[in-house]
Formats: C-alpha cells, structure tokens, sequence
C-alpha cells in the first residue's frame, strides 16, 4: 500500500481527462485570429511574408525598429512581416529561427545577426533554398546575404562612442581613467566594439583601467558601476555598452552624486535615457534612428522580393525617407546620430 | 467489572480490496497492559493507526470513556490522552529532545503566538530525569542511540496527559537491558493508571508485563484472555492457527564441523570495535550476542566490505581480503543478510525476480547481457528452496509479508553460493511461523556445511540455533560459550557491562 | 579532558564558523590591497546588495528545511517587477502606489500558493514545478512588458529605495524586519519547529499528525510573498524595469541556502548561515573589483565564483567527516530508523 | 512449485500517453497548418533536437539513479573551449575533437568523484560546478570565439545522409545503446536499484560509487559529444556553448516519464519526451510566431505532464 491511498485522493476519475482535456486546448485552439505565414495562395493577392529577426526581442532598442518595420508593411500593404527573435539574444535561437522559416518558405529573412559565424550556416540555407536574405543592424558572413542595410558598422560605434567621451569630457587634452561596462564576456558585440574602443582609446589621454562584465543583469551592472567609481578615484568617465550597464553604469553616477563629474555615454534609445541626459549625468547618447532602420530594412526587403532591388543598384527609393544610396552591397541608412540634451526632446523612440 | 477505557466496536478496514480489519471490537480497561498478538498481517498495524488517528476506519466506531473519539484526526486524539508509538521510532532525527517532546502540542506563551521554550526545555529535562535517561537535551535525537531515541519518543507520551498509550514493537531495536528498562517503565505506566495497548513479536515480554492479551489473525479477533489464563504454546497457535509445538525449542542436530573457512584476527575499528579474533569452520552455526551497540553489526560490515577497519585481518579460504572492498569479500565466499531489510536488503518496488538475482547478477550474463532464462532458472528455484509466499516472481517485494521479504534476502544470498553466511537479526520483525523456518533453514545450511555467523538480539534464538556464542561487549569481544549448554544468563552476564547495576528494578 | 577539543570540533564544525572566518580572511586581504574596501559606503553598498538576496532567501530556506526547493524566485521576481511597473509607473496604468503594492504582494503569495498547491495536492516534485514555472513565469514577463522597459515609477518609492530611511534604503531596513520575522518564526514559534520537524522525518510528522499540506503551503506562499516583497523594495533602485530583472536570482538564492549549511533533504539549518552565504556571496563581485584583477581577471569571474561554492562543499564534507574518525572510505551509513516519506507499511 | 509472472498492470502507460498527446499534437498541427507535416521539413528541423536529446540518454540514467546533473550546458561551454583553443594552436580537427571529449570526461568525472567519494549531494556538486565549469571556460578563452573549422567539419552536424540528418544515426545508435543497457545489462538493473535503493545495492556487494562515478563521467563525455555537434553546426566554439541545456534536456527527461527521486523511467519515454517538447515548440512557433510562448508553453506542458503523471498514477493503483 503507498501514501498515495493513505491521502485518500478519490476524486481522480475525472482529473486525467479533465488534464487531457486542458491539453487539447492548448493545442487545438490555435484560432483562427492569426494565421500563419505559410504562403497561403487564397485570396485576392499575394502576400510577401517578409520575416525581421532582431539580435534580441524584447528590448527597447528593437522594439523601436519594429515599430518602423510596421509602419513600412503598413504603407507597402502587400507585405505580412513576422517579427520574432530570441528573448535570450541566444544567436543559436537565431539560426534555428532561420531554419524554421526556410522550412516554411518564407520570401525574404532580414537578420540581424548576434554572432555572424553562428547563422551563418543557417542562412546559406535559406539562401539555397530560394530565400532572400539580408542583413540589418549587423554584418553577416560574407556571402550569406544579398544586402546589408547599414546603418553603423562596428567601427564606427566603437570609435562613436570614443568620440563622444572624449568630446564630453572637454576636448582631446583631457586625462583620466575610463572604464567600459559590458555584457557577458562572451557576448559578440560587445566584444566587437571593444576591439575598435581600445586602440581608439590608445589614441587619447584617456585610460582604459578596467572592463566589467555583469552579465545581463540589472542589479549587477549598477553594482559594477557603483564599485568601479569607489575604486578609482581618478575616474572620468564610463562607458555602458550594453542595454543594461548603459542605464546601470548612469544610475549609479546619479545615485552616487557625481553627476558632471562623471560622465557616461553608450549606445541607447533616446526615450530609455532622457531623464539621465537631462540631468547631466550623460551628454551623449550615441545611436542612429532605429525607426528608419526598420523602416529602410523592410522596404529594401520588398524590394529585393519584387524584383525592383538589383546587385549593382546604386540607390533605392525608400518611402518617406527619400532616396537611399547604396555603396556596393550596403544601404545605407546614415551616419550615427548623438543625442545631447540640445536635440533628445526632438526624438521619440 | 470498571467501565472500559476504550471501547473498540465492529471496526472494518480494507486496503484495495484487502480486508486490513474485519469486524474488529475490543475493550481496554483503565490501568491494564493490554497486549496486541498477531502475525504479521494480521491487522494489528492497521488497529493502531486507526486508534491513534492516522487512518480512519471503513466502518466502526472507537469509543473513548463512552465518547466516540474522532477519526482519522491525530491531534485531536492525542488532546483526548490517546498516544501511539509507532513501530518505526517515530523521532526527527534533526531535532533536539525538546522540540521532538513537544512537536505538534507545543506548549505556548503571549497567546499562543510564540513558544514557551523555558517552560518545555524545564519539563523536558525533569521526565527524561523521571525516565532514569542522561540524554543531551540540545543534541539532535539523531544522534543519539537506538535506546535513547526510544525514550524521548516515550517521554513524549509522557509530556502529554496519558490515558492510553500504544506501544508498536517498542523493543525491536533495544537489547535485553535496554528492553527490560522499558517494561518497567510500562509497570511505572500502569501504576501511574495510564493503559497499555503493547504489541510485540516478543512472547516473553508479553508474557513479563501483560494483564491481557488479544490475538488477531487475518484481521479478525481471534480471542481475549486474561494472560495467567494462557501459556506459549496456545498463544502461538492462537495465532498462526494451528499446532505449532515444533516451532519452539532447540535444535541440536550437531553437524560435522569443517575446516576454518573465515578467521579474523585482531580487527579494530577505533570508534566501534577492538580486537576482535574468532573463527568459522564450516558447518557450525556462531551466534554472536551482546547488547544493541556492543558493535556486533559493526563487525558484521567490517567483516563484509561495507565499512572500513583500521587493523587486523579477516581471511578467508586462506586468502586475506582487502579492506572495504565488497566485490572480494563475496568472490571469497562470504555473504551479509543485512540487519535492516528494508533499507539495506531489498530494493522494496522492484519485483521479487530482480532482488534474489541482484546479488549475483553479473555471473547470469551472457556477452554481457542478462539472460532471462538463467535469471528465471535462478530465481523459481530459490522460489520453492525457500517456500517464498509470492503471487508471482515480477510482483513487487514490497508487496510480500516480513518473513517472506527475509526470505528473499536469504535467498538473495544463498543464489550467491557462499562458504561463510553471516546473518544479522535474521528474524526481526518477522512472524512466529516464519521465523521458525528460518531457525530450521539455517541448521540444514549447517549440516550442508555452510558456516554460519548469526548476529541476534533475542537470547532464545541465539540458545536454539548456535553450535558457539560469541558475545561481545563494548566493542570488544567479551568471552565464548557451548551452544548446547549455555544459558541465557551466562550470555546477559558477559553482555552486560561489568560497572553497570546488572538488576533492572527500578 | 576530550571535551574542550570537543568543543573545538563542534565550533569548528558549525558552518556559520567557517563561513564568518572565510569573511573575514577575504575582507582582510582585500582591505590590506586596497583600505577603500572598509570604507563605510562600501560597505553600505554590500549591504543594499544583499537586501533582496537575504528576503527572498528566508523564504526559500523554509521551503528547503521542509525538503522542498524552489527555482523560480527570480523568474517571480521578473514577473512581479513588470506587474509592479504596469500597476503604478505614471507612463502605465497610474494606480496609486497604495493599490498597486498590496496587489503585487498578493500577486507573489498567490503564486506561492499555487506552486506549494501544484507540489502539496499535485504531488508534483517541487524542483519540477519550480523548474516549470522558471521558463513559464520568464516568458509571460516577456509577453507582458511587450518589448517596452518601463520607468516612472512614483518618486517617493525610487527615494526610499535609493537613499531610504536614516542612511539606509527601505531593501535594508525590510531585510532586518523579514530577518527577525523569520528568525521568531524559526526559533519561537510552533510553526517553526513543525517546518524544521517535516523536514526532518516526513513519517514521523504524519504519524504526529502534522499537516504536510499546510506547512508546505507556508513555506512556498511565504517564499512568494518574501520575493514580491524584495522586488517592491528593490527593483525601484535600478533605473528602469526590464525583463531580464532576476536573471539567475534563483540560483544565487539557492547557492546561499546550501552554502549557508541548510541540508538540501531539510530538517537541518539556520538563518545565520543563510546569511553569512548571502553576505560571502555577495561580497565575491565588490572584492574581484577592489582587487583590481584587471581585464583578463575579469573574465575568471565566474569561474571564481563557481570554485568558491566547490571548495565551500567540499571543505564542509572533510570537516564533517572528522569526528568519524578513521573511517577513510564512504561515511558510514547508520541504520536509518525512520521510513522515508514513502511508503508507510499498512 | 509453479510460479506465474505474476499480474503485471499495463506498464507501458507513461509512453502510452506521451504517444497519444504527440500524435494529437501532429493531427492538430496538421489540420491547422498542413505544411507542418512535411517530412522533409521535420527533418530539416530535426537539426534543433540532437543536442538535446545526445544529452538526455546519460541524463536518464543519471536522474534514474536519484542523481542530478545540472552541469551539462556548462560543461559543453568548457569543452567548445577546449576544443577552440586546441584548433587554434593545432589546425586539426581530429585532436581538437579528442581534446574536447577529454574535457568532457574530466568534468564529469569531477562530479562523479564529488559525488560518489566525498558523498556530496549531486544537486549541490552540479551546481558549484555548473558555475565553476562556464566560468573556467571564459576565463581560460578570455570570452573569445573561435570558428572557421573548415567545411568538412560542419557536414558532421548541417551533414544528411538519404535525407537524414548524421546526429540522428548517432543518437539512435547511442539511445538503442542505453535502452539496451538499461534493460538488459547488470549495470542498468543496478541503475534502477540504486534509484529505488542505494543501501541494498551497496550491501549486494555493486560498488555504488563506481558506477555512479562511470554515469557522471558518461554525462560529461556525452557533453563533450554533444559540443562537437554544436561546434560543427554553428561552426563557432565560444564559451556559452550549451548555455541553458540543462533545464530544456531535464524537462524532456522528466516529461518522458523518468521519476525526479529515482528508479522509474525509461529511454523510450525520453525519446518520447524529446519528440513531444520539440514538436510542440515546432508548432507554437510556426503558429504564433512569439518566441516567448514556447517557454511559456513547455513550462505548463513540463507541470501539466507530471500532473497527468499522477492522476494516472492513482487511477492505475485504484
């Protein structure tokens, strides 16, 4: 005899069906509210299904892409777009997320990829599949895409960013200590931009003391930033390059009081760091306009789908943006903008 | 006649369709020890469980002082006065005497918000005081021995207004001393006019402490009797329902004494046992007896593999055997029915098949691979060589009666062929029939020439069974006696330490 | 004579000995590198930090003493935090503060509920439903916040968690009370002892007529309770709400429930030891920065973190092998007496 | 004396109903998006599942003796580094992959010897090491990643042979292999035995502690198996391999049917388990193409499973 009947649970009889039921449902109610993207060919026209994967979703910086990538399938009105991407930023989602819509037969994927060796397999895939690939927001492999829409390289980040400090803290003569906050010490952008942000450095009487890795974790960027500040007593400024030591690293100059003294630039939307930009406690925030680079990258999709994007193209119409240059394989978005507190109110994103 | 304490009327319980209690009714006077006899399976758990409020019945009622108690409510039943001690020592382990006294009818201050510690730490100190037991009250029960767990689990009936106390097999783990301090504490009990419902396998401590007694069979009342009414013989076959004469007595069948197949020499294990040296010759029969705690078990592992030793030999068919190493110890031979079948013999829900062949299942292989075929050969035979009462050999071992689950584990490793068997409790906690097979089991073993080392707490199994006694005390070993000419006091006067009052009365 | 060594063993075998020494040993060394390590702010810092990690843990070392775990605290916390910013940030649903709070504490116990619910009448193993609701809770805190952070929460909630009350933010403060709260829970109420007694021997505690039911409903719906409590008083700190808040929460709650010397099959532990751990535990990212590791000893990190738990278990099972003596091969099992919670014989 | 096999209650129910959900889910799934039944594609998207599922045979094992390890996915990041550094300093992929097993071994024979020799609870093992495993990884790559292995050795995992994808040989190979184990040989008896009762195996003279030495050890050779697929699939070694492994391979055991305490379960409900998360994953994504549903979906699945486990469970004893 076992506990089970000792706890005298009679009422079972109904229970695994009622959990069978529960199941089905999950399942089977699938409603009807939101097909799929399979190319269903009924109905007046063709759709495009045009898939937009972020590095991550889920934060602010590509949800504000998304929202232009909206407004641009909005306007084409032929266009179904899907927009999902890893919650993690785990570039191994990504490349399975490519694979799932190669499957499906989808007309383009545009990418941005996390890792770019990570996807890069998977995109050849598609690409072999008969799949239009581009790239947006960051480089992949070479020849796993058909276009990139730039809006920044890795180089110009790093050195924008670089620039910025230094512009901040009153001109190329200034000396004193830096430190960059980063992600996780495995993260690939993150990585990419510190290889451009230290030679960079070497170049200015700035000094790079250290570099923190708090992971993707709130708490512990601030703790980081709070810490580093304590330590170094010569600090002049620090740099938070991911979407959360950015934040972490202005907050604990805030809280600590050294607001002016301390200054802290990185990459962001406007709207996640107006109250810091206000309040003096970051002077630049470096980044282009992520509205358009959704916008622009969804367009050029269409394009390239419908045939109106050629390799060797020179320029493409881009809606309410005018027209594009394109330099070799690269659309071009612009160049990056630097939110200071004379323009940030201009912005909402 | 003085109105019944508790008054049991036509209880009924039935376990998946297995009747546990059928028709169940029974009195038990205020100020008597009333004992509980029956096989195992014969209900008496299932009475306890529902007395104590545990389990509730399927039908009946249990009247205390004419009031009916509630079922299936532990709390309120012991607010009523009605307190179990459960067959498995029902202590935690981690707590310390105090809390374990008072768990569950803690005793309060500031309106019952927080502990009154001072107060349950004072009165704990005074019943362990009253019990004659100089436990740490701040040490985990846990560590405490077998003995002492046992009385904080009796001082915890103490703590509480008493009126009736249930004692379930209390003296399973304690050794002769330690068993006769706690039937004179059933007397201090009975004087006190708390009642004792006392169930034991034990006939003798039955027939020591009990006014009457009640047998169950097969979840039926088979009869009450006042116990100067009764002797041994009728009790049994109360029980088992039959003629069971041959069930009690010595077996002297002297078999032809071999050659030394095990020798230990000088064995020590600093924190258990020192010294120890004896030998085993095939065909005899060596009970080791001592007190719970003399370090028997101890030397039974040490002897096995289990454990470690830190000098001293043990050879076996002229080859010494490594330390701590099992596997050696088996391929040489020897072979450990453990003390604790439930823990240490069986591996309770796997069938019956897989735990007589676990011991020896790398010698049933064939390119490595379990055969079936040997596996079922193996086991139907061990099956009928030892009259395993089982629906089936893929039927769970837990299913099966005490005795028969022994059963397996004898077979178990007797499927290993062994020169040198050594048995630790052999029979706890398994039933008169039962219990006699294995006594005749293990002298037929002997007179095949098996030589056997039996490890046991009752002084009547150790005089019938052994060729040789061995006791030990305090880890050491106290001194050897004849089989056939020994007497139970020759044992408890070696076993006992030399220091301590020998005389039990309080 | 043997008694002051004795003694000697026992103290030195108490974890939180062993864990105030390790305190202590690394404090010294990083105050000898660097004296601004003792600076009061500093240690303020440690302090604040610790808050959440220390409430959340109180509850979870219930659930652990009753031989239980749970894993999702950091995912609850998540969860709540984007409730909490939906409820009363002023770009959201602007509820007073004096609404959204209570409904967010309510929220956590409810989840609590229903985790010890799903563990004591599902009989589902609790590392099961923790394990389940740590990718589910995780994934509706993403749905709910809808790629957005969220900031604005009320200004007298950021201040009282930022610079708080008498020097000390509010996290600190409610750490000490939920400290000494548990604390009389532990030691002075029956409550208490009957958690630590179901964890010690499941049969004894039915056979007592304990409910398991009941007790484990506490301890998870305190757990809950505990997290959305740490999450009000924390989460305003950080500059804004997002849903990674939380992120491998759990684990560190759990490291310092097990360094802090709380046996994993309950029964045994002490809130003392759950904070030392919490402290040491928290302490490990500070010191690396005072010790100015530098770049390349940044990236060892983790793996410092990761070999300090190793050697904090290992340490332990040679200390508490000790008093065995001699015994040099696996501890000697003593003959367990009680059944363990399955299977009571009929 | 005749002894029948006694009544055996149907003792296939867990998988009976692991197969019966799967089986609703694809008639669901293919009623409402027909293309999801396509072989080729499931194929295709087999590629998602061999990792996971290389890891779930030892872990089977491993939760069948009462274990825990928790350190798989750091140990695939340990090992991708091994297997990094060693390409780079080499150029040869046969040693780097030699050297990424090696690793595999090591770890896992770390945790093994933690739990079988110092009698350390293996929740707590693998959680130290589940830190101290990833952290050695980026300490000793310094967070670097290392990739370009050369076409050649990304066939290994992007590689089909007749349309199938070559980890699939290879797990079915290694699961025939376990189940065999498992119901066959000494060892796998004395795997359920010790889940169900580590003493009486211990008293049956097994030697506990080797074989669960030889189980932790298989883990961490399987996580270094599995590395070598992941590092040929993405053709990047970095020290985040395998991050997060742990929790998706233990709810796919776990809704295969193994018991969480030990001795219950076996390799089929594993598969079939595997089978159903990646299905139903498959399906909320093609469905509703929000990656936060599918956590959100084989979390309840993990719980609803193990409810539906019970109330079985009673009804069979009933």
């Amino acid at each position: 005899m076992s506990i089970m009947e000792q706890y005298g649970m009679r009422s079972n009889r109904g229970w695994s069906l009622t959990c069978l039921l529960a199941f089905s449902c999950l399942w089977g109610c699938s409603g009807g509210t939101e097909s799929g993207p399979s190319t269903t060919s009924g109905g007046t026209e063709e759709k495009l299904t045009i898939c937009l994967l972020p590095k991550i979703k889920g934060i602010a910086y590509f949800s504000s892409c998304a929202e232009g990538a909206r407004e641009a399938a909005d306007e084409l009105g032929n266009v179904e777009l899907i927009y999902d991407g890893p919650t993690d930023g785990d570039p191994k989602k990504q490349a399975e997320m490519i694979e799932q819509w190669t499957v499906e037969g989808v007309d383009v994927i545009c990418v941005a990829p996390n890792a770019p060796d990570v996807v890069a397999g998977a995109m050849r895939d598609a690409q072999d599949a008969g799949i239009k690939v581009l790239t947006w927001d960051a480089e992949g492999v070479e020849g796993t895409r058909s276009f990139f829409v730039n809006q920044a390289t890795s180089q110009a980040i790093g050195e924008g960013m670089v620039q910025a400090m230094v512009k901040d803290l009153g001109g190329p003569d200034v000396e004193g200590d830096v430190v960059i906050i980063s992600s996780d010490a495995t993260s690939a952008n993150q990585n990419a931009w510190i290889d451009v942000m230290k030679p960079a450095l070497e170049k200015t009487k700035l000094n790079l003391v250290t570099i923190k890795y708090p992971g993707e974790n709130a708490s512990n960027a601030l703790a980081d930033a709070q810490d580093v500040i304590k330590k170094y007593p010569n600090l002049k400024g620090i740099f938070g390059i991911s979407s959360v030591s950015f934040p972490g690293a202005a907050e604990a100059v805030e809280q600590m009081g050294k607001s002016g003294e301390i200054l802290v630039t990185g990459l962001s939307t406007p709207n996640e760091m107006k109250r810091f930009v206000r309040n003096g406690t970051v002077k630049s925030v470096v980044l282009w306009n992520t509205i358009d680079l959704g916008y622009l990258t969804v367009l050029a999709a269409e394009s390239l789908a419908q045939g109106k994007l050629k390799p060797g193209d020179t320029a493409i119409q881009a809606g309410r943006l005018g027209e594009k240059p394109i330099a070799g394989d690269n659309i071009l978005l612009g160049d990056i903008l630097v939110f200071t507190a004379d323009n940030i109110d201009q912005y909402d994103f | 006649m003085a109105d019944p304490l508790i008054h049991v009327d036509r209880l009924c319980k039935s376990y998946v369709g297995v009747h546990a209690l059928a028709d169940v009714s029974l009195d038990i006077r205020a100020g008597e020890v009333h004992a509980l006899c029956g096989e195992n399976g014969a209900g008496k758990s299932t009475l306890i469980k529902i007395l104590s409020g545990v389990t509730r019945s399927d039908a009946g009622t249990v009247q205390l002082e004419g009031k009916p108690l509630p079922a299936g409510d532990v709390h309120a039943t012991e607010d009523r006065g009605v307190i179990a001690l459960h067959q498995e020592s029902t202590v935690f382990p981690d707590l310390d005497a105090v809390d374990n006294l008072f768990v569950g009818c803690e005793l309060r201050k500031w309106r019952g918000l927080l502990l009154n510690r001072a107060e349950m730490r004072r009165q704990t100190l005074a019943l362990l005081e009253r019990l004659g037991e100089n436990i740490d009250p701040t040490r985990p029960v846990g560590e405490l021995p077998m003995a002492q767990r046992q009385m904080v689990a009796m001082a915890r009936a103490l703590a509480r207004r008493c009126r009736l106390l249930i004692m379930d097999e209390p003296t399973a783990s304690l050794s002769a001393r330690e068993t006769q301090v706690l039937l004179q504490l059933v007397r201090q009990f009975r004087s006190q006019g708390v009642s004792v419902l006392y169930v034991s396998h034990r006939l003798e401590e039955v027939f020591q402490v009990a006014d009457r007694v009640t047998v169950l069979r097969d979840g039926h009342h088979v009869d009450t009797r006042d116990i100067i009414d009764v002797d041994h013989a009728e009790l049994i076959r109360m029980m088992v329902g039959r003629e069971a004469a041959e069930l009690v007595g010595r077996h002297h069948s002297k078999s032809a004494i071999g050659e030394t197949v095990l020798q230990v020499r000088g064995l020590t294990r600093s924190d258990s046992f020192h010294d120890i040296s004896f030998e085993l010759r095939a065909g005899e029969v060596v009970g080791l007896a001592g007190l719970v705690g003399a370090g028997r078990s101890e030397v039974a592992r040490a002897l096995f593999g289990i454990d470690h030793y830190d000098s001293g030999t043990v050879t076996a068919a002229g080859q010494r055997l490594p330390v701590g190493d099992v596997a050696a110890a088996m391929k040489h031979g020897l072979a450990l029915v453990p003390e604790d079948r439930q823990h240490e013999g069986l591996v309770l829900p796997m069938p019956v098949s897989s735990n007589l062949s676990l011991s020896v299942l790398s010698s049933l292989t064939r390119c490595g691979l379990v055969s079936r075929s040997r596996e079922r050969e193996l086991v139907q035979q061990q099956i009928s060589a030892l009259s395993i009462k089982t629906a089936g050999m893929e039927v769970a071992a837990e299913t099966l009666s005490g005795g028969n689950q022994q059963k397996i584990v004898v077979g178990k490793w007797l499927a290993s062929r062994p020169r040198v068997l050594i048995l630790d409790e052999p029979t706890r906690g398994v039933d008169v029939a039962a219990k006699a097979q294995l006594h005749r089991l293990i002298r037929q073993l002997a007179s095949e020439g098996m030589a056997t080392l039996m490890i046991s707490s009752e002084l009547p199994e150790i005089l019938s069974v052994s060729d040789r006694i061995l006791v030990m005390r305090e880890g050491q070993l106290a001194g050897e006696l004849e089989g056939a000419t020994a007497t139970a006091e020759q044992v408890l006067a070696l076993a006992l330490p030399e220091e301590r009052e020998v005389s039990v009365s309080s | 004579m043997s008694s002051l060594t004795d003694i000697a063993i026992r103290v030195l075998r108490q974890r939180e000995v062993g864990l105030l020494l390790l305190i202590i040993v690394v404090t010294a060394i990083v105050s000898t590198v660097d004296p601004g390590f003792l600076a009061v702010g500093n240690l303020k810092d440690i302090l604040v930090r610790s808050a959440p990690t220390a409430i959340v843990a109180c509850g979870v070392m219930l659930v652990v003493v009753t031989g239980e775990i749970d894993i999702s605290v950091g995912s609850l916390m998540a969860l709540l935090a984007a409730l909490m910013g939906l409820l009363i940030s002023r770009h959201e649903w602007q509820l007073s503060m004096w609404v959204g709070i209570p409904a967010v504490l309510l929220c956590g116990t409810l989840i609590g509920l229903l985790t010890g619910t799903l563990v004591t009448l599902g009989k589902v193993p609790s590392i099961i439903v923790t394990l389940g609701l740590l990718t589910a809770l995780r994934g509706a805190t993403t749905l709910l916040m809808r790629g957005e952070n969220i900031d604005g929460l009320p200004e007298g909630l950021q201040s009282l968690a930022k610079s708080g009350i008498g020097g000390l933010p509010l996290s600190v403060w409610t750490a000490m009370g939920v400290l000494m709260f548990t604390g009389v829970i532990i030691t002075h109420t029956a409550l208490g002892r009957r958690l630590f007694a179901l964890g010690s021997s499941a049969y004894a505690a039915k056979m007592t007529g304990l409910s398991e039911t009941r007790l484990k409903l506490f301890a998870f719906a305190y757990t809950g309770f505990l997290t959305a409590l740490a999450t009000v008083v924390d989460v305003p700190r950080l500059p804004k709400i997002e849903s990674g808040i939380g992120n491998g929460f759990e684990l560190l709650v759990v490291t310092c429930v097990v360094v802090g010397g709380v046996a994993i099959s309950g029964g045994r532990g002490r809130l003392v030891g759950v904070m030392l751990a919490v402290v040491l535990l928290t302490m490990v990212r500070p010191v690396l920065t005072f010790l100015d590791v530098g770049e390349a000893g940044e990236k060892w990190t983790k793996a410092i973190q990761g070999l300090f738990i190793l050697l904090a278990v290992i340490t332990d099972t040679v200390v508490s092998r000790r008093p065995t003596g001699s015994a040099r091969g696996p501890v000697p099992v003593k003959p367990s007496s009680h059944l363990e919670s399955e299977g009571a014989p009929a | 004396m005749n002894i029948s096999d006694g009544k055996r209650r149907f003792p296939w129910w867990h998988e009976a109903v692991l197969g019966v959900l799967l089986i609703a889910l694809l008639i669901t799934a293919g009623i409402v998006n027909p293309g999801f039944l396509n072989l080729r594609g499931q194929l295709l998207l087999s590629r998602h599942l061999w990792e996971f599922a290389l890891l779930a045979l030892p872990m089977t094992l491993i939760i069948l003796t009462g274990g825990i390890d928790l350190s798989v996915g750091s140990a695939m990041g340990m090992c991708a580094v091994a297997f990094g550094m060693c390409y780079s300093s080499t150029g040869s992929v046969a040693l780097s992959c030699l050297v990424c097993l090696l690793v595999g071994v090591a770890g896992g024979g770390v945790n093994g010897w933690l739990i079988s020799r110092m009698n350390v609870h293996p929740l707590i093992v693998t959680l130290a090491t589940y830190a101290a495993f990833r952290g050695l990884g980026e300490g000793l790559s310094q967070g670097e990643s290392y990739s370009q292995f050369g076409e050649d050795f990304s066939e290994v995992a992007r590689g089909m042979w007749g349309g199938v994808p070559i980890p699939a040989y290879l797990f079915g190979l290694l699961a025939l292999g376990c189940a065999l184990f498992l119901s066959r040989t000494p060892g796998g008896r004395y795997v359920y035995a010790i889940g169900h009762n580590e003493q009486a195996v211990r008293f049956s003279g097994v030697n506990v502690g080797r074989v669960k030495l030889l189980l932790y050890a298989s883990s961490g050779l399987m996580a270094g198996l599995t590395t070598i697929i992941y590092v040929s699939r993405f053709d990047t070694a970095k020290a985040d391999a395998g991050t997060g492994f742990e929790l998706d391979v233990i709810t796919a055991v776990v809704v295969g049917g193994t018991s969480i305490y030990g001795g219950r379960g076996n390799i089929g409900g594993t598969v079939l388990g595997l089978l159903l998360i990646h299905e139903t994953r498959q399906f909320v994504s093609r469905q509703w193409q929000v990656d936060e549903l599918k956590s959100i979906v084989v979390g309840l699945l993990l719980i609803g499973s193990l409810l539906l486990y019970r109330g079985m469970q009673v009804r069979n004893r009933e």
